[in-house]
Order: C-alpha cells, then structure tokens, then sequence
C-alpha cells in the first residue's frame, strides 16, 4: 500500500468496456481524493453511468486496474463492492416495483429478530432517513403506485441507510424539484465532515458547481479534464462536456401578458379535476404560446399532463381542444387529435425496453397514429427512424439496437422523438430534460421553440425552475390540486417562491 | 461506427437455434432407423402434427402480448362439433364448415371481451371458459362421437381431400397449414396489427399511451386464436373423419410447448411464427421417433423426457454461442 | 321390502372420465336401468381421469345421502376410501375397472382372458402357431389396470407362435390424433408386420386409417371397443378384429345389483364377480355372450347408433342374466384367471 | 400524512375479495342443500382438497418467482412410489418416509439446477423432467400401483392417524396441512428468504444488483418445491393408502388455479399464501357442490366453468372496490 492510494480513494487506470461496437469506456485514467465531492459531468453516453457500475460491482470492465480504498481489484462484485463500504444509487432505479417501501430500503440487508424480519427495527432506522431527504411516503405503500420522484427519493434513502464511505449518486436529482435537490445538496455537502467520498454524477451544471469541490469531465468514455472546482468555471465545464462542438446556449424568454392574448386557443382548461391530485385546474394555451406548469411534489403538476392527455380518467371539468370540446379524454383520441404526451417515467410508460430503438420511434406513427398502409415496411421505418437518430443526435450504434442498451439521457431522446413523426399541434411536455445533456437541452429548446412558432402549443411542466422560466411565455403555479395563479417574465427565486409560499 | 451501419457479417435467423436442434433429432433417428427418412414418412409425420402445429403458430400471437389462452383445446372441439352436426342435419358442407369456423371466432370473441371486461388475464378466464366450451361440447354431442357417415358427406371434396383419399404428393392438410404459417408469420411481423400486438406485449402501459386501442387488439387477438382453433377443428373433422368428446383435451401443452421450443418467451414483446411449427416438429419428431425405435411403453415416457431436455439443451447451447458471436 | 320399495331410491353413478363414447354407452344403459327399476340415478365424474378425483366424487354422493354407488376404480388408491363409505353403509358395485380389495361386486371383463381371445384370434389370422413375423403391439396408457391385464394375455397367446417377434408395447397415446401418429410410425418402421395389435378405443380406427394409406401394408388389424369409427374400419376391411366389452351389461347390471340389494336387504358387501362378458366382432361375424341372438355385422352397427335398438336386442339378457344376478356372482379371483 | 404513519382505516387484508368469493359460494350450496354446511361434511371436503392446497400453497413461491413448475404432480408421485416400495421392501416406515421426502427434494434440485445451468425459465425444464420423473415412476413400479397392504404397514400410526382409522374430531391430515401454511406464510412474508424469493419475482436484475445469490435461492426454491411435493406425496400414501401410476397426473391446473384464484399473479413480485388455500377451497367447493346439487354429468362441466367465472368475477368486483376505496 503506497501513500497515494491513501489519500486516492480510486485510482482507475486503462479502464475499458465495450458493449458490441461500442466503447462505453475507452481507457479511462482517473485518481479521486478521499472525503471530497467529485462531480463526474460529461454528455449522454459519456460513460459516466458504466464507470459508477463498475465501481459498485454490476458491471465487470474488460481491462485495466481499479484500486478503491488502497486496495486493489481486477474486478469486483456487487458482493465486494458493498464490503467495501460503496453504495450506489442508479440512474434507472433499481427498485422492486411489486414491494412496499421498507422491503425497498433493506434489499438483503434486513435485519432480523430470529429468523424473522425485523420492520419495526427497519423503520426506526428508515424514519429519520426520510426526514432528512423530505421523503413523506407510508412504508407500507407498494413502490410501483407511488410517484416518480418518490421512487427518487427512495431509491437516495435506500443508500443512505446504508452509509456507504463511498457515495455513488448518478443522477439523484433528475426527477426532483427545486425544494427537494436543494434539501439533497445541502445533505450531500456535509457528506465528507463524517468521512464519506461521494461521486456526483449530473447534468444540471448548477446543482454541481453548487456542490462539488472537484469537477470530472468525461467524453467518449476518457478523460478530459479533472480540476478542483475553484480552478473551473461554468463554460469552461460547458467547453469540456461538448469538445469541439460549438457550445450553444439559450435565450431568456420575455414574455408579456398580451402577446398571445388575441391568438387562437389551442388548448382551454376548465376546472378539470380526477378526483385525487388534480381537483380545480383551469388554463389555457394559445397557438404558438409555450405555458410551464409550477409546483411542488404532490401539488397534482405531476398528473395534471397526464389527465389532459387522458392517461388517468377525468371526473370533472371541461378540456377544449382547438376549439373543440373533448368529452372522451382517452390517450388513443389525443393521438389521433394530435396531441402529445412526453411522460416523466420513461422506462414505465415510456419505452419498450426490450426492443430495438426503430420499433421504439415508430410506437406513435405506426402504433397509435395509424399513418400509411396495414403493411408496414420495416426498412421504412428503419429509414425513417435513421432520420429522427441524426435530428437528436441519439448515440446508438444502430437504429437495430435494444433500447434499453441506450444511455439514460439517450433513451429520454427516443420518447421525445417518437413523436416527431405526426407533428402534434399540442405538446404535453412532462418534465422532458431528465437526464438530458446540456448539449441535447438546448437542441430540445430549439426544437421546442420552433414547434411552438409552427402555431402550436406546449404545455411545460418541469422540475428545473430555470427551465421553466427560461422557456416559458407565462407559468401557471399549481398548488394542492388547484391553479392558483399565472404569472409572467418572473426569475427563478421569485418563483420558488411562489411555489412554496 | 455510424447508426443503421449493417454489419457485414451474415446474420443466422432467430430460428437458427431451434432448426439445428431438429436436424440433430431427424439425425438420430434416422441414423437409428434409415427408413424413417424416407420423405413419405416424414411428410405424413408432418401431416400428422399440422393441426397443432397451426395451433402453435396463433398461440405465439397470444404469448407474444403476454397473455395465455387454456381454452383453444375446446374452442376447436366444439367448433368442429358445430360443423359436424351442421352437416348431419344436412346443412351444405361450405356452410357448416364457415359455421364452424364462426362458432370458434365467437367463442374467442367471448374469451377476449371477458378479460377485457373483467380487466383479468386471459389465463384466468380461459381457465372458466375453457370448462364452458367443452361441456358446451358435451350437451351438444350427447356425449358421444360426431361422425358424419352419410355418403354425400363424406364423398364431398372437403373429406375427401383432407382425409386423403385424394392422392396429392404432399398431403393437402400439409399445404394448407404452411401456407397459413405464411400468412399468421406475414400479419405479426408485416402489419399494423402485429406490430401492435408486439407493443401490447412490450408494456401494455405504454403502449395505451401511444394511443394503441389495446383493448380492440386483444379482443381481435383473442378471436384471432378463435378462429384458428376452429379452423384447426374444420381441419380435425375432415382429416380424421370424426370428432370425439375428448378431441382437443391435450392439445394444451404440446401446442405450448412447441411455441416455447420454437423460441417464443412467455413474457410477451417477441414471438417467432415459424420458431413454433419447428417446435411442434420437433414435439412430433420426439413421440414418433420413440415409437420408430421401437422403445417399450414402460420406457417411453422417460426417453420422452430425455429427448425433450436433450433437444432444449442443443437449442439452448446454439442460441448462446450465436448471441456471443454477434 | 315393500316399504323400501315405496321410497324412491336415489343411485349414484360414477365414471371415471366423461365424454368417452365407450363410457356414454355404459352411462345410456345404466339410465335405462334407472327408468326400467325407477329409481334415481346421478351420474358424475371427474373432467379428467384420475383416481383421486373420481374417489372424491363418490364421497361427495355418499355424503349427499345416495342410497347405493355404482362406480368404476381405475386407481388402487380409490381402494381404502370406497370400504370407509361401504363400512359406513353405502354398498357400492364396481365396473369397468376393478379395485382389488373393494368389499363389493365387480361387474366387467375378465381382462386377461380377453387379452388372451384377441391375441388367439390374431394369432390365427396370420398363420397360427406356425406363424413367422413382427407383431406390433401398442398400450395407449401404459400403468392403466386393465390395459396391464389386457397386454399380459395378448402376449401369452402369441407366445404360442415362436416365430413371432413381438414389437413393443409401444406407447401409443390415447389422443386420437396422437395415436395415428403413433401407429403410422410404427407401420413404417416395420413395414413388413403381420399385424397390429391395440388394447385402447381409438386403436382400430387408427389402425385401419394406417393400413389403408399404406398401399403395401396386408398387416391383420385387431383391437378393442366398438365405436362407430372402429366398426368402420372393420366394414372397409382395413382393420379384422375388435373385441367389445359389453357397455350395456357393464351400466345395467351394477344399478340393477344395487336396487335389488338395497330393497330386499341383500348383503352385498364382499368381493365377487359378475362377468359382463365379451362380444367377438370381425366384420363376417358377430359373437355375442351369454348365447343371446346372433347378431350380423349391420344389425350390430344399427345397434351402436341407437339406444332404442340396443335395449330392445338384450331385453332377454336383462330377463334373464342380469336379472338372476345373484346366481352369477363369482368368486373374484375369477376375473383374472 | 406522516411517513409510516399507520392508516386509520381499518385495513381488510389482501385475501378479502377471494374469502367473500368463497362465502358467497358455500353460501349459494348451502341454501340448496343444507346438509352441505354440516361441520362434518365440510371439514371432509377440506381434508380432500388438503394435499392440492398444499402445492398450491408452495407453488406460490415460484410464482413469487416468476416460474411455473410444470412437474410437480410427478415429483409427488414418484415420491410416493420411492417410500411405498421401500417400505413394501421392509425399510421401516419412518426411514421410508424420510427417502420420499428426500426423493421429491432431490428431483426438486435437479429442476433448480437445470433451469439456473441451462439459463432457461423452470417452464421450459419442467416441460422435460416431467416426463422423466413419471417415466421413472412407471418403471420402479412396473406400471402398477404400489399398495403397501402387510398388516405390519397398515397397521404403523402413520397409516392410521393419516388414513382416519384413529378417529381425531379434526382430520389429522387437515391439521398437519394448516401447520404447513402456517410455516409457509411465515418463510415467504417474514424471513430473508421469503424476501430474496419475491425480489427476484419483482427485479431479477435489482435483486443480483442488491447481492442476492440468486442462482442459490432459485435452486433453492426449486428444491422447496420438490421437497413440500414429496410430503404431499407421503401424505397421500397414508391417506389413501396406495400410490396408482396416475396419482398426480392432473394436479397441474387445479393447483395452479388455486394459486392464481387465490390472487397470486403469474408475473412474479407479489404472492399470497392464504389466498392460495383459499383458491383450493374455491375449486373443491366448486367440484363438491355440483356433486351436492345432484347436476348430471353432462351438465357439470359446463356449470363448473361458469361458477368459474362466477366466482372469479366475485373476487374481482371486490377487489377494484377495495383499491377504489383505498
Ligand atoms: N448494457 C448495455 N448494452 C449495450 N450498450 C450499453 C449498455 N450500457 C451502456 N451501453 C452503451 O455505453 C455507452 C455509455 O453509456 P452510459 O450509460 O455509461 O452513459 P452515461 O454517460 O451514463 O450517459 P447518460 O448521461 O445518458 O446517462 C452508451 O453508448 C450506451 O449505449
Ligand atoms: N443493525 C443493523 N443495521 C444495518 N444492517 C444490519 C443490522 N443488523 C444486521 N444487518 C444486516 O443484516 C445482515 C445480517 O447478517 P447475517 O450474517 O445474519 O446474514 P446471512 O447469514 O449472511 O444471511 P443468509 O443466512 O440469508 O445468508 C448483515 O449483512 C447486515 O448487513
Ligand atoms: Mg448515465
Ligand atoms: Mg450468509
């Protein structure tokens, strides 16, 4: 044991994995110091996500050394890895759907009385937990019924309580609101006092200036640079994340009340409620407007998309739809209306995970849409699929590859594009970015903003602050099921504060 | 390396596997027996595993959108039933035979609305139906054979060509049932239908959300596998002449088993039309090639067991060195 | 006895599988008893066949309250269940299939002895002892009582001609399809066999289809089971020999048993056996037992498609043998003798 | 609400629906025929339907698992058949109960290994060891029934208490079976094993990913399964004294049934014990109560499949209900 790999607590070298054609990793060589927080950046399919997998034993590296902790490994399991005192939380979370939330935060490491599971014991330890991340959740509720940002959320605990000496976070936050990454940040800062490492793996740039006292950027599965923080600034990290490509960036909207005063209603919402989050919404979106919806966790922002799309039964209100009212709200008549849902859960609502990224694109056109002939050609597909994978850049070896082989960020592209094919004239955008690379973000803005000039109309919910007052023309603030309020041309902690007050 | 880039290597079908685990069967036997490779034999041996070899070809439609029907045994007994007792009463034979063919897309129309109505899966429900239909059977039949013996019946085309009596040099049945692999293999993976078949059985959740009317599709699936029973019935009738209160009570798991051989997984989202008739061959190459070598009953029943391990193995053993080299 | 015979009995009747044309014959002439006797009769049984489920359908007629259970016992585990119900009053009859150690009459075949007839007959057919070649000998359900018993004395009778190899017994699947596979198989591995010989109802129908496909096969046909499908075969001489075993004596005389023990308080709670006989069919010749009318090939087929027929041909059988059932009651080693 | 705060509602448990679906039918037998609710009679009909509830009960862990046993009912035969004929052999009877046991673990084990070598589902292996467990079976007994009848036998504590001859108020076998439901409700709900079984079912890959051995608790799931038929299988020898070469040929679908009415569903996560015994008393309720009614055979297959139905369509209603409210 030499002195460096003391205060290193991993020393990577010549680390590489290929998956068929691809390179996740190529030759990685990194060294982290102990009792720090390194943020680890870099684009979709980077290699950030096969890199935190290896280090926690799931995946096993075709070459090069890893030594965690001054000791060295070939290769090590999930088993080792958690000897070892690492803990991981994964970007696609590892949950068991079908179990309550306590079975969830013990995965083989419940404690017992006798041979008897001990929950009561579980619990006393899980509680504070819960408390200090803002989970409020009942333990014996199923994990599969309760809200994406709660699995979250679970999932952080579940690694938490297991007070690992090296925290592996990959992605905790995409699918947090402000309120909820800031309480995590502030948790996660106080980390290295009591003698935990952390790997903060994120795309929101913010979050990991705000947190990390050394930046790690990654490309094409190497290193490109890995600087303290101090030394770093936001477009230099930018600079890294893209490489030669020209980093873009987007313009602030300014919105005023009555630009789209006059405009067309695409979409007009009267007191909708389903009975259970959303109870009395009214909006509306005009041709060419793009509307962000505000609120908290539980505030019914999450289900009002997917309400309006007819994804969970209405029970009260009216929906207009391009001037027509919509009395049968169902997901196949908002297809067919031109109406798009992008849903926050890619991997449960989202995608066909076995199947390959073509199949994927064509869900919608061939799927729901009815478009063309009874026969399908597959090459066609194929063909038009090459298109949409070129239009979002995904990074995927072929159109033929199993999506769920993609990059997190690089399957959120595929639910996005999926619909590009019946150019909707309403979007139901439901927290679209997450994991999305800065890169990518902006393309999508673009994107957005240029469906939206094509005179239809979004609806934008998002759990980043700044995206919605970045993209949005006017933000409705939704809170306990009910709209409050809309508001215009606000800034971001004028808006957080709205939503909390 | 560039997306849609083909790679260059030739690509074996998905069926590969699965074909290579036959030709190792016919190989043993036939080394075994010569004679059992003369191709008279192997076509009659064909023939003769055709009705549930066309029956397996539908059940992967119902695997592959992760759902199982129990009750298709039955739909095709009382089809056949129908068309039987159509004839006797004297009813046209064309006539009976759509009638027959009718009764089963209704009963499968039943299967599909009671588990979209009754939001169960299908094995659940078919577990009822399934009773329903063949004690339907049973009242209709009075328990007894339904045997149309008239001479006008059975001298009309339909028997005559089916049951044989007609000489084709490939058994009529035999054409007919790959020509309809033909089309069930073209509608799964060619059609909007299929297609949605597929997504249903990928994530039923997302794919309502993509707007597919699941429910229509798997009410259409269900009458689908209905249809083809009774077309599986029409055939029964003619090729053995007669239909008995037991045809069809253990079809369940051979017509089962040949899909899962054939290399359809019973979690749905993939399915291979033409991986179940290899699979129902090779269902067909085990009972007869024991009864060829002329194993003793007592003894039988264990080879059987044997063989089928022996046979999933190589298919298995196949199917991972293929993965790994692509 | 005259108050006995006042109440309407109730009888119960079980078959181990239902839906079996061979077992419906049995069911229609056990319901002609009922009527002839006027009594009740339940007729049950399990969807499919196993002993365990047809042992809990009789306890369920016995706790229902029938007076007497007329019931096949294809499984020896049926045995201690059947004696708790007789022990506890409810006296129980046998067909078809023999539970050794049942404390009541068997009514049905001797099934070795049959064995033995249908080999003797095949036997002769091809040449007898001096006889040279293959036979092919099929069970569709190898471990079934009967069908051991049937197997043993097929085997003894042809064990006369030391020139005969015996091919199997193959196991030839009772499926109606599965056992045409099974026997076109075995045709065509052994395309020079003298005969096929099966012990199950679908065999001779197969066995006829099969021979008549194969232009060169000249193989004797023989099995057992009238159905309209084997009497078929035997019509269009692809198939020779079937043995029947008498479905209207095997349903009538176990319900006549009963009602005459349960009115006139006959003991009947011992093992015996009441021999249902068995008719010789070749498609010239119609051996009916107990001496009864000769019957011609068409009279037989008429029969097989007609209840009405059928009752009225064995109307002296009813007087006669099943009525004097008392008289015939054997000792049961008789059956496998 | 707070978190873990417990609900004030007072929470029916998970089996609510599948206990009003049985009252409801006892209810309906019982106003026909009276003597049906006899104590005596009902506890007779549960002690019938004890050993399929049994495996009903058990395969529920695999269903846990996202598996299927098709081989059950054979590994209980030949269990069966091993400690019959060894005790026929002079093995005293508990040393001969102990080698049924052990047998039915043992082919329990081979299943596990199989299906974790091969890397095919349990189906797909059990389709074959089916087949080669009752073949083994058909040889060991010769194709006969194995009847221990010395008086020695028959007259061991074992036969007697089982086969009722020592008269208990309860039959004993009943009391034996609820002790076993007790143990596996208690292994799957509440011990570390239970809990790797259900998380394998929920996520396969979370589950390798959290370090469960996951080949070890398949194997070992598979061997529970073969050791829980095996005492199935010496509880039949006591009860009915004599094992045929049928015994437990078709227990497949009613013991399936009884798990999945019971509200175990087939796609692995989630499984319920109870429920099971209750879905085995549905399905005898159901046998015994057409007997009771005096339905007539044709009828009955029929009647059965719609009280199916029927009483499927009870469970459901109760259950949406119940999640509506909640
Ligand atoms: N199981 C797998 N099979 C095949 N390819 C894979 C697999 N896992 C990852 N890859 C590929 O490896 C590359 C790196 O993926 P990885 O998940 O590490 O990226 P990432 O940096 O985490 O991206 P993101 O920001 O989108 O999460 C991608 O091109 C991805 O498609
Ligand atoms: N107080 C506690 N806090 C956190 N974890 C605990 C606590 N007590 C026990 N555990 C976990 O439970 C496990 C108990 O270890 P034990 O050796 O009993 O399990 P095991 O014998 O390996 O389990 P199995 O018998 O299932 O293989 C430990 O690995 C530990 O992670
Ligand atoms: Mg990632
Ligand atoms: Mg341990």
């Amino acid at each position: 044991m030499n002195t460096q790999s003391v205060h290193n607590v991993i020393s990577v070298r010549g680390l590489s994995k290929r998956y068929g054609g691809v390179k996740a990793l190529n030759g990685l060589d990194l060294d982290l110091a102990a009792n720090k927080v390194h943020a680890i950046v870099g684009e979709n399919g980077a290699g950030k996500s096969t890199f935190m997998k290896i280090l926690s034993g799931g995946v096993t590296p075709d070459e090069g050394s890893i030594e965690v902790m001054g000791e060295k490994f070939s290769s090590f399991t999930v088993q080792s890895a958690s000897k070892l005192g690492i803990g991981i939380m994964y970007q696609e979370l590892r949950l068991f759907q079908h179990r309550d939330v306590l079975t969830n935060l013990f995965p083989d490491r419940e404690m017992r009385i006798g041979p008897f599971i001990a929950r009561k014991k579980m619990a006393q330890i899980a509680l504070p937990v819960f408390k200090s991340i803002g989970l409020d959740v009942p333990l014996d509720r199923i994990v599969g019924e309760v809200p994406l940002s709660d699995q979250q959320l679970i999932e952080l605990a579940r690694v938490l309580i297991e007070k690992p000496k090296l925290l592996i976070l990959d992605e905790p936050t995409s699918a947090l609101n402000a309120r909820e990454s800031k309480r995590l940040l502030d948790l996660v800062k106080a980390l290295p006092a009591q003698g935990t490492t952390v790997l903060y793996v994120s795309h929101r740039l913010d979050e990991v200036f705000a947190v990390a006292d050394h930046i790690t950027v990654m490309r094409n599965g190497s290193l490109v640079f890995s600087k303290p923080t101090t030394e770093l600034d936001i477009p230099t990290v930018i600079g890294g994340i893209v490489g030669e490509k020209a980093a873009s960036s987007i313009a602030k909207k300014t919105g005023s009340a009555d630009l789209y005063a006059s405009a067309e209603k695409v979409l007009e919402v009267k007191n909708l409620s389903n009975g259970k989050q959303v109870l009395d919404i009214s909006l509306n979106v005009a041709a060419g407007e793009i509307v962000g919806v505000a609120g908290l966790i539980g505030s019914g922002a999450d289900e009002l998309l997917e309400t309006l799309f007819g994804a969970r039964p209405k029970v009260a209100g009216t929906v207009t739809v391009q001037g027509v009212e919509k009395t049968h709200l169902s997901p196949q008549n908002s297809v067919r209306d031109g109406v798009a849902l992008i849903p926050a859960d890619r991997k449960r609502v989202g995608l066909m995970l076995e199947r390959t990224v073509s199949d994927n694109l064509s869900h919608i056109s061939v799927g729901g849409y009815k478009k063309g002939t009874v026969l399908i050609s597959y090459k066609g597909l194929a063909a038009a699929a090459m298109k949409i994978v070129d239009k979002f850049a995904i990074k995927t070896e072929s159109v033929q590859v199993r999506v769920g082989n993609l990059s997190g960020g690089n399957q959120q592209k595929v639910v996005i594009g999926k619909w590009l094919e019946i150019s909707p004239g309403l979007v139901l955008l439901d927290d679209p970015t997450r994991g999305v690379d800065i890169g990518a973000k902006v393309e999508l803005f673009r994107l957005v903003r240029e469906i939206a000039a094509e005179g239809k109309g979004i609806l934008f919910r998002s759990t980043e602050i700044s995206e919605l007052t970045t993209l949005c023309d006017r933000i409705v603030v939704v809170k306990d099921g009910v709209s409050t309020r809309e508001v215009i041309g606000v800034d971001d902690g004028e808006l957080i504060k709205l939503i909390n007050e | 390396m560039s997306a849609g880039a083909k790679s260059r290597r030739v690509k074996l079908p998905e069926e590969a596997s699965v074909i290579f685990a036959l030709l190792v069967l016919v190989g043993i036997v036939g080394a075994l027996r010569p004679t059992f490779l003369k191709p008279e034999n192997l076509l009659n041996l064909a023939a003769s595993y055709s009705i549930s070899a066309l029956l397996a070809g539908c059940i992967v439609y119902l695997l592959s959108m992760g759902e199982i029907d129990l009750s298709f045994g039955w739909i095709l007994n009382l089809s056949a039933v129908v068309a039987g007792l159509s004839m006797i009463a004297g009813v046209p034979v064309w006539i009976a035979i759509i009638l027959g063919i009718g009764a089963g897309g209704f009963m499968g129309a039943i299967n599909g609305v009671l588990t979209v109505v009754m939001r169960l899966p299908l094995i659940i429900v078919t577990l009822g139906t399934a009773s329903i239909f063949q004690g339907l059977s049973l009242i209709s039949n009075k328990s007894g054979s339904v045997v149309p013996t008239e001479k006008k019946l059975t001298e009309n085309i339909f028997f005559r060509v089916l049951g044989g009596d007609i000489e084709t040099p490939v058994p009529f049945i035999l054409i007919f049932v790959v020509f309809a692999f033909l089309v069930l293999h073209l509608t799964l993976h060619k059609t909007r239908f299929g297609y949605r078949i597929l997504a249903i059985g990928s994530n039923p959740e997302a794919a309502r959300l993509a707007g597919i009317p699941t429910k229509k599709i798997k009410i259409l699936t269900c009458t689908l596998m209905g249809v083809v029973s009774g077309i599986g019935g029409i055939l029964f009738l003619g090729f053995r002449g007669a239909v008995d209160p037991s045809t069809g009570a253990n079809l369940l798991l051979p017509v089962v088993a040949a899909a899962i051989i054939g290399g359809t997984p019973l979690s749905g989202g993939a399915g291979t039309v033409w991986g179940s008739l290899i699979g129902a061959l090779i269902v067909g190459v085990i009972g007869v090639g024991i009864v060829f070598l002329g194993i003793d009953a007592v003894w039988s029943t264990l080879v059987t067991g044997l063989v089928i391990i022996f046979a999933i193995g190589v298919d298995q053993i196949v199917r991972v060195r293929k993965n790994r080299a692509s | 006895p005259a108050q006995a015979a006042q109440k309407r009995l109730t009888i119960g009747f079980v078959v181990h599988v239902i839906g079996n044309p061979f077992i419906q014959q049995i069911v229609e002439a056990a319901q002609m008893a009922a009527r002839d006797l006027n009594v009740k009769l339940l007729v049950t049984g399990p969807a499919g066949a196993e002993g365990d489920a047809q042992l809990t359908a009789v306890q369920n007629l016995a706790a229902s309250g029938v007076d007497g259970i007329a019931t096949s016992v294809p499984a020896a585990s049926m045995v201690k269940g059947l004696n708790t119900i007789i022990k506890a009053g409810t006296p129980i009859v046998m067909f078809n299939g023999l539970g050794e150690g049942v404390n009541g009459p068997y009514v049905g075949e001797k099934s070795v002895e049959s064995g033995r007839l249908l080999g003797k007959m095949v036997l002769e057919k091809i040449g007898g002892t001096t006889a040279k070649g293959d036979v092919i000998v099929g069970n569709c359900y190898p471990g079934f009582p009967v069908l051991e018993n049937r197997q043993r004395g097929v085997l003894e009778s042809l064990a006369k001609a030391s020139g005969v190899k015996i091919i199997g017994p193959s196991d030839v699947k009772v499926d109606s399809a599965a056992n045409f596979a099974a026997w076109q198989g075995l045709l065509a591995a052994n395309p020079k066999a003298l005969a096929m010989v099966g012990l199950c109802a679908p065999d001779v129908e197969s066995i006829g289809k099969v021979n008549a496909a194969a232009k060169s096969s000249s193989a004797i046909g023989g099995g057992y089971d009238l159905t309209i499908g084997n009497l078929e075969a035997l019509a269009n001489g692809t198939a020779h020999i079937s043995l029947g075993q008498t479905p209207f004596v095997q349903g009538y005389l176990p319900v006549q048993v009963l009602v005459d023990s349960i009115r006139n308080k006959i003991k009947i709670n011992k093992p015996g056996f009441l021999d249902s006989g068995t008719e010789i069919v070749t498609a010239t010749k119609v051996i009916e037992p107990f001496g009864s009318a000769p019957l011609t090939f068409k009279a037989l087929q008429k029969m097989s498609a007609s209840k009405a027929v059928t009752r009225k041909y064995y109307d002296p059988i009813v007087k006669g043998y099943i009525k004097d059932w008392q008289k015939n009651l054997k000792p049961i080693a008789d059956e496998s003798a």
